[in-house]
């Protein structure tokens, strides 16, 4: 019975994957693409990583998703220039217009071939793979007690890979920063104009976002202050706040904008910030990012504190800055 | 004592955010300020690793497998210093070039400060998964650099390298979940060992998706498609930077993989083929930069031939023999090194022509001869680098590469080598020839700003002169 | 075959699809899903092939929340840029007529 | 895995996904978007059941959390929907 809910699982994962990509019409791709998030947090949870499903849930589906629907107005309609990724002109797609040249034929076929020997040798290598010689989880087990929180993967997240969400965290701004230079130098954000005749439509959105945003708030505050002991986090909880803001934004209740004040930009990089401070400050007594063992539990609690800051305000800030762009 | 190797991530990070927060535009002096202090912490650690040799650093000091490790030898600390050496002048550079020209000025010093971060701590890195967020952090910095001027032919090319650069490190990415599936860890110090030519067949399918993806990014031909557009049509600084320095740090690492994590698997076949699209790069590139007509896109093609250099040195190293081999990669990095100042030192000389002519046609240059004088005399100097002639650092690599191409018996290359500095000197002296012309009725040159051309001018400079301190360089390379 | 396995094999599928998404499709919405995809398959490699005896790894699970957060950046950016060609498309169109 | 459902509950979550796989299809097959996306929304609620039920089964309590973020984003995509894409898509139809 456990197999067949597998089962099951992967065939709806793999035909809205599938279906995502091949369904001509994109509102159907996006709504497919919706779900296939969904559907990856049931499999993370499935997988035994509630932590992955968490973001999976508010990122992969939540965000994303209200990311793409709200490109979707802005990108539909006839394409007038393609943007191949292999050459402008000999790769088309349905997308396009006039019936494909022959080389497009070929090097389709070709990609296509490819892929699916691509796909056929990893399920074989995957199938021929012995079991490896290191077993991190113990390793991880055996080292919980210094590492100043109780649940694992907050323990590697922030102890033991630290270094590696340092320069994530820096990831996620460096796009919001590519986003800012991309949309912004425009008209300044301003609470978007609603016509008479759509403010009725705005009445029961104003009423979802005034009741979901407190709430947001607070399963936000509760993620970050689980993430010591269970799944739960900075990311997580920053999802689930930029979430809010973006309810907020969609109720006409929060403005948008690409031309962040100075406040908002110190609030942006104040948990990078904070990260690279405690990074820094603790090599007075070691090295890059190693808390003393009786300061560590109290190190990361601030660290994460700064970075669900600084993480919603860049997550709401991606799909702010984007809305208020193109409002002008 | 300040210790060198976590700062070179940690300082230029800071000045990034720093920037950011100041404002658009603002940050120009606190990058300068830093690079200054960055270079002098690569020049500390360059001298640490040729007195002490390779070194290793525990993040977080838990060690591998648990944790993160850093590492430095040679080639790594050689790299440092080329990134430092080539970001500072251009530092410089920049803060004149956007007094003079706003478009795209809002975020580049927080994303140059983050791309250096990047490149930083890829050099530094030695684990694959950490490599990994590198990568992407490498990745986005460069395509928001392109995109930020907002114009329609940037923002375009910006979307299919990006495009492009994320298909490359999902590539990676699944080869880094490979190799962790087979043995449970991603640390480079844990896996060489583990990794013989019995490797199951995972193993091998991690190395060739890794490979791939990295080529993608490194724009080797045929996967060159999104290098020129991006690169020709980015602001002159950004241009710079990406070219000398961005496509490198992806080769870097398929050189560190190829060397040491899958030195095992390696074949001479495989060798055969990166050297075949290096020298298909030559030729193509070459050919494609004499049929240009704007003198930026000539430069970007330069750099599409250019790599194919690069990958010259995997034929000459594989099954080679230690002395060929040992020369080979002597003149892969010779090749990295003279080639990232000296097209520095070109797409600053061409972001200063197009600030003082305000356009880029190779047919109108007419009068940069007598108007410009600095500005084409560094265009000619990084030239005698891409043509490889004496004394410059392009003549020490081509000559590292040659003679172990004659050493190894395989002379093909060596043909190719020649053609390539014979097409080289065709495209220089397209230029050149043009700019000799008398100035063109009605052609106003507006007066530019000495630090726009000085810093370009050291950068030539310094590519010529490295041939002369070639053996310093090796030197340091040879040391751990 | 463990949970483990069978999902790390649905994962290595759903690589490949976004792999020929990325290639064949021209649409860059249509080239965002496609590599959101491709992503999503190789974290569930990641996971799936890490836990392949059925115990829990944090270790990769945490690398996958850090390519989740990759994911959404890229995302981001790319819709960014796309929406910006788009609006020159249109500025060009109407100039042209 | 630590999960072993017991066969009751093993039983409902298979029905609860073939649910939702039926779901899937009134989101491919239209064929208005609002049918799409109230089948989408649909995956919200029945998601939210089954990870309560995995969670009961021994996935372990914090799958209920992830159930709470489950339900909270679901009232969000569903805005973003009937504020930006439905209205657009009604927009596309009209001749």
């Amino acid at each position: 019975m456990n197999l067949a809910f597998d089962l099951l699982l992967i065939a709806a994962l793999l035909w809205s994957a599938g279906r995502a990509l091949t369904t001509p019409d994109l509102f159907r791709a996006v709504v497919l693409f919706i779900v296939f998030g969904l559907l990856m947090a049931l499999a993370w949870a499935r997988l035994d990583a509630p932590d992955i499903a968490l973001a999976e849930a508010a990122i992969g589906a939540g965000l994303t998703g209200a990311l793409l629907l709200d490109a979707l107005g802005h990108l539909r309609g006839p394409v007038r220039r393609k943007s191949g990724l292999i050459a402008p002109s000999t790769v088309m797609s349905s997308e396009g217009a006039g019936p494909p040249a022959f080389p497009t034929y070929f090097l389709n076929g070709l990609a296509i071939v490819l892929a699916v020997a691509l796909g056929l040798a990893l399920a074989g290598a995957l199938l021929l793979l012995p079991e490896p010689a290191i077993s991190l989880p113990r390793e991880v087990a055996a080292a919980m007690d210094a590492s100043g929180v109780a649940h694992p993967v907050t323990a590697v997240l922030l102890n033991f890979r630290g270094y590696d969400t340092l320069l994530e965290v820096a990831v996620l701004w460096l796009a919001l920063l590519g986003v800012l230079a991309v949309a912004g130098g425009r008209a300044p954000g301003r609470a978007p104009v609603t016509p008479r005749s759509a403010r009725a439509s705005l009445k029961v959105p104003r009423l979802l976002a005034r009741v979901l945003a407190p709430l947001a708030l607070l399963v936000a505050g509760y993620l970050l202050w689980a993430g010591a002991h269970q799944p739960g986090g900075a990311f997580q909880a920053g999802a689930v706040l930029a979430a809010a803001a973006v309810l907020l934004n969609l109720a006409g209740l929060l403005p948008g904008g690409a031309t962040p004040r100075w406040v908002l930009r110190a609030g942006l990089g104040f948990g990078l910030l904070v990260f690279l401070a405690v990074a820094a400050a603790v090599m007075g007594q070691g090295v890059l990012l190693q808390y003393p063992p009786a300061w560590a539990g109290a190190l990361i609690m601030l660290i994460e504190t700064g970075l669900t800051l600084s993480i919603g305000l860049t997550l709401a800030g991606l799909f702010l800055a984007l809305s208020g762009a193109s409002r002008q | 004592m300040l210790d060198p190797l976590p700062w070179l991530i940690l300082l230029p990070l800071f000045w990034a955010t720093l920037a950011f927060v100041r404002g658009p535009g603002r940050g120009g002096r606190l990058a300068v300020a830093g690079l200054l202090l960055q270079l002098a912490l690569a020049g500390g650690l360059a001298r640490q690793v040729a007195g002490e040799g390779e070194r290793v650093y525990a993040v977080g000091g838990w060690g591998a497998p648990l944790g993160i490790d850093l590492a430095v030898d040679g080639l790594s600390a050689v790299m440092l210093l080329l990134a430092q050496a080539v970001a500072l002048p251009l530092a410089v550079y920049a803060r004149a070039y956007y007094a003079a020209h706003e478009e795209g000025a809002r975020y580049f010093w927080p994303l140059a400060g983050a791309l250096l971060a990047a490149m930083n701590a890829l050099f530094l890195a030695a684990d694959v998964f950490n490599l990994y967020v590198t990568l992407e952090l490498l990745g986005l910095a460069a395509v928001g650099l392109v995109a930020a001027s907002g114009g329609a032919g940037p923002v375009t090319a910006a979307l299919r390298y990006l495009m492009a650069t994320l298909l490359g490190s999902g590539a990676y990415l699944l080869g880094v979940a490979l190799l962790y599936g087979a043995y449970g860890s991603v640390s480079l110090s844990i896996l060489a060992p583990l990794l013989g030519a019995d490797a199951p067949l995972a193993v091998f399918l991690a190395a060739a998706l890794m490979l791939l993806g990295l080529m993608l990014k490194t724009a080797l031909f045929p996967f060159h498609f999104w290098l020129p557009p991006a690169h020709g049509g980015a602001p002159a600084p950004v241009s710079a930077l990406l070219s000398a320095l961005v496509v490198k740090a992806s080769f870097y690492l398929i050189l560190r993989l190829w060397l040491d994590l899958f030195a095992p698997l390696a074949t001479v076949a495989a060798a055969q083929l990166l050297g075949l699209l290096g020298a298909a790069a030559i030729l193509w590139g070459s050919l494609m930069a004499l049929a240009q007509t704007r003198l930026k896109m000539l430069v970007a093609y330069s750099t599409v031939a250019q790599i194919g250099y690069l990958f010259l040195l995997f034929p000459l190293a594989t099954d080679t023999g230690s002395v060929a081999s040992a020369s080979a990669i002597q003149g892969g990095v010779m090749q990295a090194l003279s080639h990232g100042l000296a097209k520095a030192a070109m797409f600053a000389a061409a972001g200063t022509v197009i600030l003082s002519l305000g356009r880029d046609d190779i047919a109108r240059l007419g009068g940069v001869s007598s108007r410009l004088p600095l500005t084409l005399f560094t265009f000619a100097l990084a030239g005698v680098t891409l043509m490889g002639l004496p004394p410059s650092g392009g003549f020490t690599a081509k000559w590292l590469l040659m003679s172990s191409a004659m050493h190894s018996g395989q002379w093909g290359w060596v043909v190719v080598m020649i053609l390539g500095g014979l097409l080289a000197a065709a495209y220089v002296f397209k230029v050149l020839r043009q700019a000799f012309l008398p100035v063109e009725a009605g052609t106003q040159f507006k007066p530019v700003p000495r630090l726009l051309e000085w810093p370009a001018f050291l950068l030539a400079l310094a590519s010529l002169l490295l041939g002369l301190r070639a053996g310093e360089v090796l030197g340091l390379l040879g040391a751990g | 075959m463990s949970a483990g396995l069978l999902y790390a094999l649905a994962g290595a599928a759903l690589f490949a699809f976004g792999v020929a998404g990325l290639i064949l499709r021209s649409h860059p919405l249509r080239k965002i899903l496609a590599f959101n995809v491709m992503g999503s398959g190789a974290f569930l490699v990641l996971v799936g092939l890490g836990q392949r005896d059925g115990t829990a790894d944090p270790v990769p699970q945490a690398m996958v929340l850090t390519g989740i957060v990759v994911s959404i950046a890229a995302t981001a950016l790319a819709l960014a840029l796309a929406r910006r060609q788009r609006e020159h498309g249109n500025d060009k169109e109407e100039r042209d007529a | 895995m630590t999960m072993d459902l017991s066969a009751l509950n093993q039983l409902l979550a298979v029905f609860l996904l073939a649910n939702l796989v039926l779901a899937l299809w009134r989101v491919t097959r239209g064929p208005t978007p609002a049918d799409r996306l109230l089948a989408a929304l649909l995956f919200g609620t029945t998601g939210v059941a089954l990870l309560l039920l995995l969670a009961h089964a021994g996935g372990g309590m914090a799958l209920v959390d992830v159930a709470l973020v489950f339900a909270l984003l679901a009232a969000i995509t569903g805005t973003a929907f009937s504020l930006r894409a439905w209205r657009r898509e009604e927009d596309d139809e009209r001749p």
